[in-house]
């Protein structure tokens, strides 16, 4: 049996294209939209205009005459369905009923009131319209400060303060080190709501079967377990009988990482009439009915003695919740919290959570999901500071990091960071941007009048979640790893990627364990009939908990091999070696292929002691802590002081996330969140006016970074691996994000210091801008 | 958004003021207007077709008319809705004798609403200046007695 | 309702159509090719571009009747019959230029008529020809690596 | 979004489709303004008629020493005609602007015009060449100036059952530099203003000046006062910053979202004068 053994190339650490693409690139990829069944009924969903309004009477009849409309369905007819479920408890937290259609009341513009059933989705879009509502509509209030404000119209009547809860937490002594400092200061800084806008809009597709008395849902989502969990119990059926699938998904970014009404809705409707009904969100309601992100107001108070060391920081954080909680949306906040520190080594903090309602859609994650706030409100905090101490905010960083000897380290908020060098990260990003001959450039600008920015982030944030304790729903993932007879693998991740690209990223993990080809390998997830129980994807967890939980899956692949291939060979499974897809006998030299003991293993005629037939694993991983990726984000820019546009000159992204399974995957990561945060910077904001209407409702009005206002994005890495996991892997999904927004703000501050800008809220438009030089020269 | 502009009207505040409480005057001023019906003391209940460009849209709603200072001032409401948004605005209009003829200023705040809310932030203002701009151009033609003057362009 | 007859993809096909019915939903449901994709509802975000009698227009706002008598290309037409990819396709591939995939056809479709247009465009050029279309996942700069790539392997 | 339903007709001849508009329909040209609207159902027409494929208008050609554009004429095609970047590029550089490749691709020169939207490009162009529109029902045709068509927000001086079929624009004589600069709206693209200067100079002084301006206010206009600031005067650019100041006079400028009256105010003077200052490079 012996063979020559050729050493296949190692995948990790590679920039291996990616295997989903082909399908994407050639159209032939399946989202909910393109799902076809025998019978499909188009569902349209009738929603208040209003912000805040009451119902006197619904009017059905013109809707219900329409030929070929099958059904409407208004409040009183789902009252037997559960409702919007909320996984995030808080002490004293005020969970209001969310019915999957409005009851008496609509309570934001968008709340879905009635619900139109027809054979052709032309016919159902004509149905909505022939709806008549007779309403009463009240004040609407959608800023969150004013809801607080005494008098206030109450979003829910029953809690007229518009408080949802109060949530404190300190660490050290904030007080006692305010007191002590030689410098406090303040800001009020705001993180303004964001409107998520996945390119592909929600959409569900479901479908009973009466007999069987199960229900099959395709929805765009990031969480197909949890949606069905919840789903089930909604709609009260059995949780094996429903079965959900996320087919491709067009993106989430944490907006689908929830379960809406028109899952259960749509359940519902199928339901009553035993057809299969697809709904698909249009983008004006993916604007007013998927949740926002953000929605912050701060009150920050850092405190600090002159030689530039930081004391303490303070915080009020007045969070915009919308009308109702999604599936998490007040435990968004309490993240901002726990990352108030940033990547700096202060002990004292005190921060209170006011979590207020608003005639609005709901808050809730969104790409990073309160740590882009957290980081923005500390590293704009860190360079008002500077700026007060006349020191360079680069030298003020290395002043208050936390040192690499320090790791473990234990945060005032109670973290324990994994691992990190956080001075060489800036060190490599400032070399690699000059920026001393940068600071030099801009003394020469503005000599010539010229307003010339640089910006420095230095973002840490937390991620890969995490702990159990610490999430709503369980923080473990799952991996299966089945080996069929002739060799195949097939890996079940309980992960739902939506674009991430794990179906290369595992793959690779998987060949490099197995010794397989990468061909070999086939990926699958986002559906509860094939894939085990999982988690979903968010919070950069994929790699770090549900590759984890593969790597260890593949661990036990590889020991029951061993023990077939053991006894293939009549050696000793402590000593075969399982490499390069052959296990080989040491002492003999003797192999035989991964192929053949997979064949040999199902053929079950020759069974290890104490093994079994097949060559499967399943493994539910769960990590001791959250990682903790980091880095330093430098942006140079200019403005026009003419017009107060904004360009950015150069974008310098050095980041530490751990080790690297697919740098491809990585810098596609990063560019992306790094347009997201440019884009809250820059240019996004959901602005709901004074009466409740979202008037940043469509692209219009809303503006998407396009490929023409995006900058080249210079990257590099530094990698200190975490130690939580085994495969040191940290997180890269939101990164991007986190760290480019203060990093622009910062630039944009930068450059007008010399009119005496201390601060500048997002998003930093052109008008805003021009005020700011126009009203400093008048 | 607020509201708030000139026009003038080439006759006398009394005149002017007279017209703008006449429903018979109001209705062939207001773009679209199909039916202003007196419901009740200064009330009016309302129904018009606004046409703009490709825009066009059906609105029931009411005309209310208060705080009455005959010439010099008055306040008023209009409420309509329908299909593509609503709108309701209020605002106290002041008249004012200028060069033998009346200034009117208005004043006051509207909250759109609605389909046109989320799609037509940049043409609110531009649409809401047009509409107050025929009104006053239609209501001087009224006034001065070319009551035969070509329909609204709407 | 009303006959069009169109070529898609090469293949001629004749329906009757309600005249509202748009071109995109004419593509995905009558004829069956769901790899054009709809983001939007005002023509913004160009996941539904496709290629009309040599343009590149977004679909989803053309009426299907419009498009009578056109030749159509979309996504599913651009590989060779033996499945071998289109540049543009690999370019797209090899340069990681997608994630979620819902704009890829679409920027697929307007990375062929910028090439066709300009076959060797610099970074600023190619930045302005996707200005129609939307992409969340990229940042756009691995789109603009894989047109850059797409221009070398076609010239 | 699904429009409401509606009647189609696509006319083989200018005639026919003129019969159907006199009897009410609507022309449908390259509906890139138009179709989003009927999908959102704002716009709600009951019989549309294609004119968008009529061969009739799809032309661009000189003609006694104009140019001559038939309404169907795409953007695109405009951006790229050789005639009109020889001998107009003022008009093809503002199609340029418009959107972006597909909507340029589709959208056509009547279409646009026949819109008025007050944040188009073209009437910018238009107003600046003293371009003139033909108008054509079933009855008559007629011609009248830009600065007459465009008469207020969406509002134009076509009559019932008037279609614009032609837009003439001169062809200006040697020494003329036009500009158009345009500060677009980011989400859109519309123009927050859009300013089309177009300049001669004879002798180091403006001898003729003609500014358009498009955006800033419910219409697009002529800035005459900017003009007549400039007539006769030395071409330089502390006349054209005096000048460009004046552009914003007497108008109402437009309050939304994106920018104040006052900061589109701003923006209209520094366009104007960045319009001109190109212009007058490209003049001499």
């Amino acid at each position: 049996m012996a063979t020559t053994v050729t050493k296949l190339e190692k995948l990790v650490g590679k920039r291996v294209r990616r295997r989903e693409d082909p399908r994407l690139i050639t159209g032939t990829a399946m989202y909910v939209e393109d799902v076809k069944l025998p019978d499909l009924h188009h569902a349209a969903i009738f929603r208040s205009p209003h912000g805040a309004a009451n119902i006197r009477s619904i009017d059905v009849s013109k809707a219900l005459a329409l030929p070929g409309v099958v059904a409407v369905y208004t409040g009183k007819d789902i009252l037997g369905v559960g409702s919007v479920v909320c996984a995030a408890d808080l002490p004293g937290l005020r969970k209001p009923v969310h019915h999957i259609l409005a009851q008496d009341r609509v309570y934001f513009v968008g709340h879905a009131v009635a619900v139109v059933i027809a054979k052709d989705r032309y016919i159902a879009a004509d149905g909505a319209d022939l709806i008549e509502v007779d309403w009463a509509p009240t004040q609407a209030v959608t800023d969150p400060e004013k809801a607080l404000a005494a008098g206030a119209p109450a979003v829910h009547p029953e809690w007229p303060d518009n408080t949802a809860f109060v949530f404190d937490q300190k660490g050290g002594d904030y007080a006692a080190a305010a007191a002590s400092a030689e410098v406090v200061l303040r800001q009020r800084i705001i993180s303004q709501r964001l409107v998520p806008n996945a390119m592909e809009t929600r959409g569900v597709v479901a479908d009973w079967k009466a007999a069987d008395r199960s229900l099959t849902v395709w929805t765009s989502t990031q969480i197909p377990h949890l949606a069905r969990s919840i789903l089930a119990g909604q709609l009260g059926l059995d949780e094996n009988r429903v079965r959900v699938i996320a087919p491709e998904v067009g993106g989430g970014f944490g907006s689908k990482l929830n379960v809406y009404p028109e899952e259960a809705l749509m359940g519902f409707v199928s339901m009553k009439l035993n057809k299969p009904v697809k709904w698909i969100e249009s983008r004006r309601e993916n604007f007013q009915t998927t949740i926002h992100g953000r929605g912050h107001v701060d009150y920050l108070e850092i405190a600090a003695n002159r030689d530039g060391t930081i004391l303490g920081l303070k915080l009020k954080l007045i969070q915009d919740l919308g009308a109702y909680h999604q599936l998490l949306t007040p435990a968004i906040p309490t993240l901002s919290v726990l990352m108030m520190p940033g990547l700096y080594k202060f002990r004292n903090i005190e921060a209170q959570v006011i979590g207020v309602f608003t005639n609005a859609v709901p808050t809730d994650a969104y790409r990073g999901a309160g740590r882009p706030e957290a980081t923005h409100g500390i590293e704009r905090m860190v360079d008002i500071l500077a700026a007060e101490l006349k020191m360079d905010p680069a030298e003020l960083r290395y002043k208050n990091f936390a040192g690499k000897d320090d790791f473990p380290f234990l945060t005032a908020t109670g973290l324990t960071y994994d691992s990190g060098d956080y001075a060489a990260t800036l060190d490599v990003a400032l070399e690699k941007i000059d920026y001393k001959g940068l600071r030099k450039e801009q003394a020469k600008a503005r000599a010539e009048g010229r307003y010339m920015g640089i910006g420095i982030s230095t973002y840490g944030e937390l991620c890969a979640f995490g702990p159990s304790p610490a999430t709503p729903a369980g923080g473990w993932e799952s991996a299966t790893v089945k080996v069929e007879p002739s060799g195949k693998v097939t890996v079940m991740t309980g992960c739902s990627p939506h674009g991430q690209g794990q179906e290369t990223s595992f793959a690779q993990i998987a060949a490099d364990e197995l010794g397989v080809p990468i061909d070999d390998i086939l990926v699958l997830h986002g559906d509860t009939a094939i894939v085990q129980y999982g988690i979903g994807t968010f919070g950069s967890r994929n790699t770090a908990v549900g590759g984890a939980a593969l790597h260890y899956a593949l661990q036990d692949i590889r020991d029951k091999a061993k023990k077939f291939g053991a006894k293939m060979l009549d050696a000793d499974a402590e000593t075969v070696i399982l490499e390069d897809g052959h296990c080989t006998d040491p002492k003999t030299g003797n192999s035989v292929t991964f192929q053949q003991i997979a064949a040999a293993a199902y053929r079950g005629n020759i069974i290890p002691t104490g093994s079994e037939p097949g060559l499967v694993a399943t493994r539910f991983w769960e990590p001791s802590n959250f990682a903790y990726p980091y880095g330093a984000h430098i942006i140079v820019s200019e403005v026009d002081p003419e017009t107060g546009q904004i360009t950015i000159k150069r974008y310098m992204a050095v980041d530490d996330i751990g080790n690297i399974i697919n740098p491809l995957l990585v810098d596609g990561q990063l560019h992306g969140g790094v347009a997201q945060g440019l884009g809250q910077a820059l240019w996004e904001h959901g602005v709901y006016d004074d009466n409740g209407q979202l008037v940043t409702g469509e692209f219009m009005d809303y503006t998407m970074p396009r490929a023409r206002m995006m900058p080249w994005v210079e990257s590099a890495h530094t990698i200190t691996p975490s130690p939580v996991n085994p495969l040191g892997a940290k997180g890269v999904g939101e990164a991007g994000t986190i760290g480019s927004t203060p990093a622009m703000v910062n630039s944009v501050v930068d450059a007008l210091s010399p009119l005496g800008v201390r601060h500048i809220d997002m998003p930093m438009t052109s008008e805003k801008i021009w005020k700011l030089i126009h009203g400093s020269k008048a | 958004m607020k509201v708030a502009g000139t026009a003038q009207l080439p006759f006398p505040p009394e005149r002017a003021y007279d017209l703008m409480q006449d429903p018979a005057a109001l209705q062939k001023a207001i773009p679209g207007c199909n039916s202003l019906e007196r419901t009740g003391d200064d009330e009016y209940k309302l129904s018009l077709k606004m046409v703009l460009a490709s825009l066009s849209g059906q609105f029931e709603g009411k005309v209310l008319l208060t705080d009455h200072n005959r010439p010099y001032s008055f306040k008023m409401l209009v409420e309509g809705s329908g299909k593509i948004g609503f709108v309701k605005g209020e605002g106290v209009l002041s008249l004012m004798l200028l060069d033998g003829g009346t200034e009117v200023a208005y004043e006051g705040e509207a909250q759109i609403g609605g389909s046109i809310a989320s799609v037509g932030q940049r043409l609110i203002d531009t649409t809401s200046k047009l509409l107050v701009k025929r009104f006053f151009k239609k209501l001087a033609k009224i006034g001065s007695g070319e009551t035969d003057a070509a329909e609204d362009e709407a | 309702m009303r006959t069009i007859n169109v070529s898609v993809n090469g293949k001629p096909y004749s329906h009757e159509v309600e005249p509202r019915m748009l071109l995109t939903h004419y593509l995905r449901e009558v004829i069956g090719l769901t790899g054009t994709h709809m983001g939007c509802e005002t023509s913004l975000c160009g996941a539904c571009t496709i290629e009309m009698d040599g343009k590149a227009v977004k679909s989803c706002t053309i009426f299907a009747v419009q498009a009578d008598g056109a030749s159509i290309l979309t996504v599913e037409g651009l590989a060779a019959a033996d499945g071998k990819l289109h540049p543009i396709q690999e370019a797209y591939w090899n340069e990681h230029a997608l994630q979620c995939g819902f704009c890829t056809p679409g920027m697929i479709m307007i990375t062929k008529q910028i090439l066709e247009r300009n076959p060797n465009p610099s970074e600023h050029e190619i930045r302005e020809g996707l200005d129609g279309n939307l992409c969340r996942c990229t940042g756009y700069q691995h789109i603009v690596n894989a047109v850059k790539a797409a221009a070398k392997a076609t010239v | 979004m699904i429009a409401n339903s509606f009647e189609y007709s696509a006319p083989g001849s200018l005639k026919e489709a003129l019969a159907l508009v006199a009897d009410g329909a609507k022309p449908l040209a390259g509906g890139m303004s138009l179709i989003p609207m009927m999908k959102l159902r704002l716009a709600n027409p009951e019989h549309l008629v294609d004119i968008g494929r009529l061969a009739e208008l799809n032309y661009i050609r000189e003609e006694n020493g104009s140019i001559h554009i038939g309404a169907s004429v795409t953007h695109y095609d405009i951006e790229t005609s050789p005639l009109l970047m020889g001998k107009c590029p003022l008009l093809a550089e503002t199609a340029s602007y418009i959107g972006d490749i597909q909507v340029r691709n589709r959208g056509t020169l009547g279409g646009s015009v026949a819109h008025a939207d007050p944040s188009a490009d073209y009437p910018a162009a238009l107003q600046a060449l003293e371009a003139q529109i033909v108008l054509t029902s079933a009855e008559e045709t007629r011609t009248i100036s830009a600065e007459e068509f465009f008469v207020d927000t969406f509002t134009t001086a076509l009559e019932e059952g008037e279609i614009v079929t032609e837009i003439i624009v001169p062809i200006d004589a040697g020494l003329t530099g036009t500009s158009y600069q345009k500060f677009l709206q980011p989400a859109s693209g519309f123009a927050i203003v859009g300013v089309a200067a177009r300049v001669r100079q004879a002798e180091g002084k403006f001898s003729m000046v003609r500014v358009g301006v498009t955006g800033l206010s419910g219409n697009s206009y002529r800035a005459t006062r900017v003009e007549a600031a400039l007539d006769g005067k030395d071409a330089n650019d502390e006349n054209i910053r005096a000048a460009a100041a004046l552009v914003a006079s007497g108008q109402d400028s437009s309050s939304d979202l994106h920018a104040s009256a006052e900061y589109r105010a701003h923006l209209a003077v520094a366009y104007a004068a960045r319009a001109l200052r190109s212009a007058l490079s490209r003049s001499a």
